[in-house]
Order: structure tokens, then sequence, then C-alpha cells
């Protein structure tokens, strides 16, 4: 695995506590890795289970959870994006599932996804500010949200 | 076509069947809700403390079960006296805040409390949905 | 001749509608009776459940989590406590472990019979909604007698169960299984033999297996469509390994077959809580770890992921902490979202009055999307 | 019972022109209480059926006493503001109802509900009363698309291709009676089916014609599985969405009588209306009188709403146990199966007719 996806550059690999692979991969290359992940024989993976962010003090980090429904193997890829000015690919064109994760992350988080054709925030109301599950969000300043009133 | 027609007719009456075959079925009758056959124990309209013979109430105000709250400000304890060791206070719980999880039933060191039958669900006063208990 | 109706009509079914699950809205774009587009707009409902996680302890969560889903709360208590005991490295005794299979399960048809009452009770017919929620009654009956409370069922903390069950409980259930069989073939006859309910189901919202694997469906809606996918035969989790039952499939995967797997399910279902209760009735033992002490929970710094199958897929519940004795984040992966953002694709150019057929056919539970 | 309120009247010793008034009203009345005590008895029945099912001791909450709080509820609609839609077509917004209840209550007035209370015996029943399910229809369509809402005009428009599967079947079925009884009034139509007590009823020649109609009178009165113009779960309550008030109260009464007069049509048209079935009465007992009378017609009432009342308790249970179909669907059922169907019952009929021709009066 290691020579074949080494044109990847992949920076980190390590194994989590409960036996799944986590890949850290570079931004520039990630969605080729994905797309190669998902067409390879050696890893069908055809289900994008969530996408998942988090926000530690220095980067923001997209977790993609890969699974492959024949060969039943998990895998998750990391990329790491800056935190001042979070910019990522899209996956919506390799899985269609990610277009909702990928606006919740836009609405929570803030991470801009280029090439998405909808960007919207998901769960919060248009009118709100700032972006809530990072870290410095501030509830007392924030709390206050107008609802849409055109329907 | 009138194959299937008939077919779906058969279907038909046996759904007919099944229906009045159910109506008339007494066995699955459920008997009417009532307190007393439920385990109180677990369950109840409110929170209450358990109070000894003596009409005092086990609570020593360690404040354990605000640690275990998921509710912010649903229990909220006050020492009256200034000193360190906590001998009086006033324990209130605001039942317009608790969702009745009962976690603070079951981390009670004290076993200070339990699930009450009465439940206040509207009232008028909010006052009333405070649940108060002065100690010295 | 000019068209009555040239332009396109506009209709918003929701935020508050009596036929979806919850507070969502779908904006539909009508032709006559036909549906050009649909556009659903979620968030109605959202809590901030996983914003939740950052400021309370591991304990202080535990009670917040089965209000994600008000029909599957022993699933999610059941992916949360399975997390934070990976985290810890807690084992869970054999009793506690059977104990929560059994009442997952019961959850499980529970929540099944929620979803064919409505389901029916939507496409315009009372009489299986009052015969699935008479059943459903009887199982919340027996939950509330075990857990104290009929929905949100606090009982499963770190390490096992709060208390024991009791040989009284234990009988209930089994009578309840007793009956249930026989209930099950009477609502087979009302729903699968239904000439009426087969003409509006048949063939209809078909999603076929790389849309489902493309949308990342999971639970019956993935297996109506003949993929093969159970957390509980491909990961077991607790002692599902231990246990005989299978897995219904179908490759039809319309609305129709849907509906069948769920009926079918529940006969599984039934299986398990038999063997389970067979287990517990000959068995004494811990029903919870006592070295355990739930208020001290300061884990290392780790990344652990949990699945469980829930009634309606995949549940997984991602725990990122930071050696604090609060997490830095929980993620959870609920199926309903996966399930709402198909809708567009399944709606577009059918008959307006399909919307209830299609939609309630996949089981949504809004709340569960919104967190 | 016409006989005698004639006499009551002519005893008050009033003018002649006033003396028609007077028992017109009369007759108005008694026609307005049938109406209400049959949309309370539907109601109830339904409410009825549903506690059926649900198995739970409902027995504190369905008795005599709360039965009118059906009454309470309607009656309380009366007080409500009425809330009228910004750009709905005022007239016929308030025309609609109106329309719902006139026809109804001109149903009412077609029906023999013993030997001599027939309000009007027009020679022309049946065809009367086809104009009038029309009209009905003409009114859900018209109170749907002047109230200017999306849900309404879905619901409208739903009615009309309904109206057009329901109408033809009906009819031809109507026909079927017709023959047999070679008459279009009801009372006639009763009448001819006395000779041989339960064998002479229209259900055995016509036994086709008896089950299109069935399958009909659900179309006809909007109730599942012929529902989708007031589909509770897509469209919010179809063509009557944007009514409140007093407005809605009467739709909902006119809706719930005349499911209940469909009903009590297919009992008269097929059951022997008010005879009872074994030709026995136990007014026989008395000699000639007031008193023969006065059980007689009690008698004969009670026969024609204890039939009715049977077939709508099966109507509700078939209701409730089937989903909604689609508005295609009915159409193609209609045209596929129900119209040639009902065209080999009149034949059936026709060849019975030439036969037996002696059987029926």
């Amino acid at each position: 695995m290691e020579t074949e996806y080494s044109q990847f550059n992949i920076l980190n690999k390590q194994t989590t506590k409960c036996g799944i692979e986590k890949i850290t991969v570079d931004k520039c290359c990630f969605k080729k890795f994905i797309s190669h992940l998902k067409n390879s024989a050696e890893f069908e993976a055809n289900i994008l289970y969530s996408v998942m962010a988090c926000d530690t003090s220095d980067c923001i980090e997209l977790n993609y959870n890969l699974f492959s429904e024949k060969l039943n193997r998990y895998l998750i890829i990391t990329v790491l994006t800056d935190r001042n000015n979070p910019v990522c690919d899209t996956v919506t064109d390799l899985y269609k599932s990610a277009a909702f994760d990928e606006r919740e992350i836009f609405d929570m988080f803030g991470v801009f996804f280029e090439g998405h054709k909808n960007l919207t925030r998901l769960l919060m109301p248009n009118s709100s500010v700032g972006n809530p599950l990072l870290k410095d969000y501030n509830f007392q300043k924030e709390r206050s949200v107008h609802y849409e009133t055109d329907l | 076509m009138y194959k299937s027609l008939l077919q779906n007719f058969k279907a038909f009456i046996k759904v007919v069947l099944t229906l009045i075959e159910s109506i008339f079925d007494k066995s699955g009758t459920l008997p009417k809700v009532c307190r007393d056959d439920t385990t109180s124990k677990f369950s109840g309209g409110g929170i209450e403390f358990v109070k000894n013979n003596n009409g005092k109430s086990a609570c020593d105000g360690c404040g354990l079960c605000q640690k275990v709250c998921p509710c912010a400000d649903a229990i909220q304890i006050k020492t009256l006296s200034d000193s360190d060791e906590v001998t009086s206070f006033v324990y209130q719980i605001d039942k317009s805040i608790c969702i009745m999880c009962g976690q603070c039933i079951e981390y009670c060191p004290q076993q200070a409390l339990q699930f009450s039958e009465e439940s206040v669900n509207c009232t008028e006063n909010k006052n009333e949905l405070i649940m108060e208990l002065t100690k010295d | 001749m000019k068209p009555i109706c040239d332009s396109d009509m506009i209709i918003n079914i929701g935020p508050q509608s009596p036929a979806l699950y919850g507070s969502m809205k779908l904006a539909i774009k009508l032709n006559g009776e036909i549906i050009k587009s649909v556009e659903s707009v979620i968030g109605y409902n959202h809590r901030g459940i996983e914003k939740l996680a950052e400021s309370l302890t591991y304990l202080q969560y535990l009670p917040v989590v089965n209000k994600i889903d008000y029909l599957s709360g022993f699933m999610y208590m059941e992916a949360y406590c399975s997390a934070v005991e990976k985290l810890c490295d807690i084992n869970v005794p054999e009793r506690a472990q059977y104990i929560r299979v059994m009442l997952m399960e019961l959850n499980r048809i529970s929540s099944h019979l929620f979803y064919l009452g409505v389901y029916l009770s939507d496409l315009g017919s009372k009489a299986q909604f009052y015969f699935a929620f008479t059943l459903r009654d009887e199982i919340l009956h027996i939950l509330q007698d075990i857990c104290g409370q009929k929905i949100m069922q606090n009982y499963f903390v770190f390490g096992g169960v709060k208390h024991d069950l009791d040989l009284n409980a234990l009988n209930k259930i089994c009578d309840f299984c007793s009956s249930f069989s026989q209930k099950v073939k009477e609502l087979e006859n009302l729903i699968i033999d239904n000439p009426a309910f087969k003409a509006r189901t048949k063939g209809l919202g078909i999603i076929t297996k790389n849309k489902a694997l493309s949308y990342s469906l999971t639970g019956a809606n993935l297996r109506s469509a003949g993929i093969n996918l159970d957390i509980r035969k491909i990961k077991p989790y607790l002692v599902y390994d231990a246990l005989e039952f299978q897995v219904p499939i179908d490759d039809s995967g319309d609305c129709f077959s849907r509906c069948l797997l769920r009926i079918r399910e529940m006969i599984e279902s039934l299986k398990i809580i038999r063997q389970c209760s067979r287990f517990l009735i000959k068995s004494s033992g811990e029903y919870k770890n006592n070295d355990v002490n739930p208020l001290q929970i300061h884990p290392q710094s780790n990344t652990v992921i949990s699945h469980v199958e829930s009634p309606r897929g995949i549940i997984s519940c991602t725990i990122i902490s930071d050696g604090s004795d609060k997490p830095s984040r929980v993620k959870w992966r609920t199926p309903s979202l996966y399930s709402i953002q198909i809708l567009p694709e399944l709606l577009k150019n059918r008959y307006y009055s399909d919307i209830t057929a299609i939609v309630g056919s996949l089981d949504i539970v809004v709340s569960e999307a919104d967190r | 019972m016409e006989f005698y309120l004639g006499k009551m009247i002519l005893s008050l010793n009033l003018q002649d022109y006033f003396t028609f008034v007077v028992l017109y009203t009369a007759e108005f009345l008694i026609i307005l209480f049938f109406l209400l005590i049959s949309a309370f008895s539907a109601d109830y029945a339904e409410k009825y059926i549903f506690s059926l099912l649900k198995k739970k001791n409902l027995s504190a909450r369905l008795n005599v006493c709360n039965s009118l709080k059906i009454l309470a509820n309607s009656f309380k609609l009366f007080f409500k503001e009425i809330i009228v839609p910004d750009k709905s077509v005022k007239i016929a917004f308030f025309l609609a109802p109106a329309i719902l209840l006139i026809s109804v209550l001109f149903i009412y007035s077609l029906i023999p509900y013993n030997t001599d209370f027939c309000v009007n015996k027009a020679d022309s029943g049946l065809v009367s009363l086809i104009s009038l399910i029309l009209l009905f229809s003409f009114g859900i369509t018209l109170g749907g698309i002047s109230s200017n809402s999306n849900f309404s005009i879905l619901g409208a428009m739903r009615h009309c291709v309904q109206l057009i599967s329901f109408s033809v079947p009906m009819i031809l079925t109507f026909m079927g009676v017709a023959v047999l009884s070679s008459s279009l009034s009801f009372p006639q139509i009763v009448i001819s089916q006395a000779k041989y007590d339960i064998l002479s009823w229209y259900i055995f020649p016509s036994f086709l014609g008896f089950v299109v109609f069935f399958i009909i009178s659900s179309a006809i009165v909007n109730r599942s599985p012929y529902n989708f113009s007031n589909a509770k779960s897509e469209l919010a309550d179809g063509y009557k969405t944007e009514y409140s008030g007093v407005n809605l109260a009467i739709i909902n009464l006119s809706e719930f009588s005349l499911f209940f007069i469909i009903n009590m049509i297919s009992v008269i048209l097929f059951f022997g209306g008010f005879l009872s079935p074994f030709g026995v009465y136990v007014a026989d007992w008395f000699s000639a009188g007031s008193f023969y009378y006065i059980i007689l017609t009690v008698e004969q009432m009670f026969w024609l709403f204890a039939k009715t009342i049977f077939l709508i308790f099966f109507t509700l249970l078939i209701q409730t146990a089937f989903p909604r179909l689609k508005p295609v669907n009915l159409a193609s059922f209609s045209w596929k199966y129900l119209i040639p169907v009902s065209i080999i019952n009149i034949l059936i009929v026709c060849v019975i007719k030439i036969v037996f021709g002696g059987f029926y009066v």
C-alpha cells in the first residue's frame, strides 16, 4: 500500500484504537486519492459514510469515512485545512451523499467547498452569524437569530 | 385481466375478514393505565426529597447532583453560611428546566432524592415549579 | 387549446405537515399533478446536540443522547456507551450485553410498528394505524416497567445497565413474544396482502443499487436494493455474533419492498429476543461493571468510532477526546439525513399523490437528521 | 305521516295560501331534523369503529352524553370568525357551501321515509337525484377554485377527475333499477319490491349493479379509498382548506349527511327501502285507525334506518382498511372495469325482466 500510494503525497498513516486505518493526505491531491480508492480493485470504496470536521487549535481537520461494501473495509482519509482561510475541494461529483455533509460543515465550521453547486447553510437559519462548532464561537454574542420571513 | 381482478377481490375479502376478526378479538385488550401497577421507583411526575421519620431530609448539600445533571441551572445550591464547611444551604430544583432523566437520583450518595407521583405541569406562577429545601 | 394553468405552481409541504415525520419543508414545483423539482429544507428542529457535548462531561451527556431520535433511544445510548467503553477500555459483563441486545431489539420492533402505522395512516387507512399502535403500546408498557420511561429511556450506563431485569419483566416479554408472532401474521394480511396498498406502492420510488450506494443509504432502505449490509453481521457488536438470526434482503428496491423488509425484520428481531430471554432466565451474573466509576472518566486523547444498526440504518458515533473530562468533539452519523437527501431525485417527474407513498416508505425521522 | 300533518294544519283553520306555507315549512323542518340526525350518527359511527380498532376501554368517552359533543363542536363553529382569503372570488366563495347544503336538502326531500311521507314525489326522482349529485360536485369544484389556494385548486381539480370517473357507472346502475321497476320515482321503486318480500329486492337481479354503486358511493362522498380531493396528508384539507367558521360547519354537515343519504339511496334501490324484509309488521295486529298508522310509520322508518346503519357500518369498516388510491387509479378502474360491468348488469337485468316479468309489480 505504501509504495502504490506514494504518488499521492501521504503525510501520515496511523491506526486508531478501534483498529481503523487513518491516512492523512495533502490537500492538493486528496481528491485524486479518493477517486483512486473508489475505482481501484484493491479498495472499492463505494460508500462515503460521512464527512466529519473537527476544530483543532491550529487547523480544521476533515475526515472522510470511506467504506467498501464488498471487502468490508473501513478507512478514514484526513485532510487538514487552514483555519483562517478554510478551502477544500468538493467530492459531490464522486459521492452524492457528500452534498449535505459539506453543507453542514460549511454551516458549522465555515469551510468553503470549491465546486459545490448549492453551498448554503443546512441546519442554522440563513441569516445567522458565525459558525457554531468552532471552538471560539461566542454564544452570548451571537445568540440572537433573525428568522427569515419569506417562505 | 379479470384473473388479477379476482385475485384482488380474494385479497380484499381476506383483509376485511382479518379486520372483523381483530375487532372482536378481545385478547389484546390493554388494561386501563393506572399508576399503581407500574414501578414508580424508576419514573414519576416529578422529583422530591426522601423524608425520614422525623420529616427531615438526608441531603447534605454535597453538590454531586449538580455535577451529573445535563441541564444547566436546573439544580442550584446556595450556601447561607460564610464558613468553609457547608452546614446551612438552600437547595432548589427548577422543574421548568428539568428533563426528568433521573441522573441526580441515580448518583446521589445519600439517596436523598426519589421520583414523586404528583406533577405540576402547568401553572400561572412560575415559582410553583421550583422545589425548595432549606437546611441549617 | 390553452391550458388553465400554464405557469408552474409552487407548493410548500411543511414545516408543520401531517405527512412529514417532524418539522421539515419540501418546496415542490408542480406542473399540473406532476412534480418538476423538489427542494428539501431541514434544520427546524436543530438542538445543537453536537455542540452540547463540548460543555458537558461524559456522564452528563448521557441523557441528552437518546433525545436525538425519539423512536430508537436505545440504539443511540448503545452507540455512545460503546464508544466511551472503547475509549476507556471498559468491559461489559455478558448478562448486561444480553439485556442491552434484547431491549434494542424490542426498540427496533416498536420503531418499525410506528413506521408501519404512520405510513399506512398517511396513505389514508386508519385500521392498520390503530392495529400497529395497540401493539406498540404493549412494548412501551414493558419498557416502562423495566426502565421507568416509555420513550426517553435513560437505562444504559458505561459498563452495563442501570438496574437488573427481574423475572417478572422477563415473563412479560415472553408473553409478548408469543402473542406478537400471531399478530404479525394479521399485520401482514392487513398490509402486505392489501390490494390497494400494492397498487399504491409497487414499482414506485425505485432505488437502484448504485444510487443507494452513492447516496450512502443504509439499513432496510439499502437492503431493499439488494445489498446485504448489516453492521450486526459484518462487524458484530455486543453478543450479536453468538445469536442466530437472518438479515432479510429484497432486490426490487421499491416502496413496497421497503415496507415488506421491515415486517420481516420484526420477525427476525423476535427470534433474537426469544434467544436473549432464554439466556437471561437461565443465567445470573453482574448487570454492571462495578469497577467503573462513571463520575470519573478521564480518557486519554484519542479517537474512537462505534457503529450501531438502528431501525433506520447505521448510526455511528465518533468521539475525539483531549484528555479532559469533557469530549472535545462528538460527531453523530444519522441515517435519516441521507434518506432526506435522496428525496428530490426520487420525487422528480412523479405524481403529486406519490409524495406520501415515497416519503413515508423511507422511514425518515427529522429530529434525528437535525440533531 | 303527511296525511296527519296536513290534517293537523288544516285544523288550524288558516287561509288557503298560508296553509301551504305552514305545511312546507313543517316538512322542511322535519327534513332538516333528519339531516342533522343522520350527519351526527354517521360521525358517531366513524368514531365507534375507531374505538373498536383501538381495543382500549373507551366506554367513558363513547356514551350517549358524550355523543352530544359532536353537536356542541359543530355549534361552536357558528361563533368562529369567518376568514376570507384575500384574492378569492367572494360571491362564489360564499355561494359554494350554500349550493352543497341545498343540493343535499333536495336529495333528502326525494327520499320516501314511509308509505306516505315523501316530500317530493316527482316522477323523475332518479333523474333529479343524478342532477343533484352533480350539483353537489359542482359546489365542491366552485368552492375549491374560488378560494385561491394551491391546495384548494388541486383538490377541486381532483374532484373533477373523480366526477368524470363516477358519474357514468352511476347512471348506468340507475338504469338497471329503472328497467326493473319500470319507473323513475322513488316511492314506486320501493313499492315494486314488495311482492315477494326479501326475494323481490333488486339486490338479486342486479347484484353487479349494487357492487358498482357500492364502490362508486365512496367516490361520490369523497371518502377513503377515493378521498384524494381532501387528502389530509397531501393537500391540507383539499377544497375546503380556506373555509372557516359557519362555512366549514355547513360543508362538513352536508358531506356527512351526503354520506348517510347515499347509503340510504342504495338501501332504497337494492334493499327494499322502508319495507320489512319478512313482509310482517307489528302494526298488522291492530285494526286500522290512527294507532295503526303511527305504529306502521315508526316501524317502516325503523327498517329504513336500520338497513342504512348496517350498510354504513360495513362501508366504514372497508373504508378504514384500505389506503387511498391515486386519481389515475380511479379513472382507469372506472373505465376498464366498472363501466363494462354495469353494461353487463343492464343486459342481465333486461333478460330477467323479460323472463320473470311477473315477479316484480
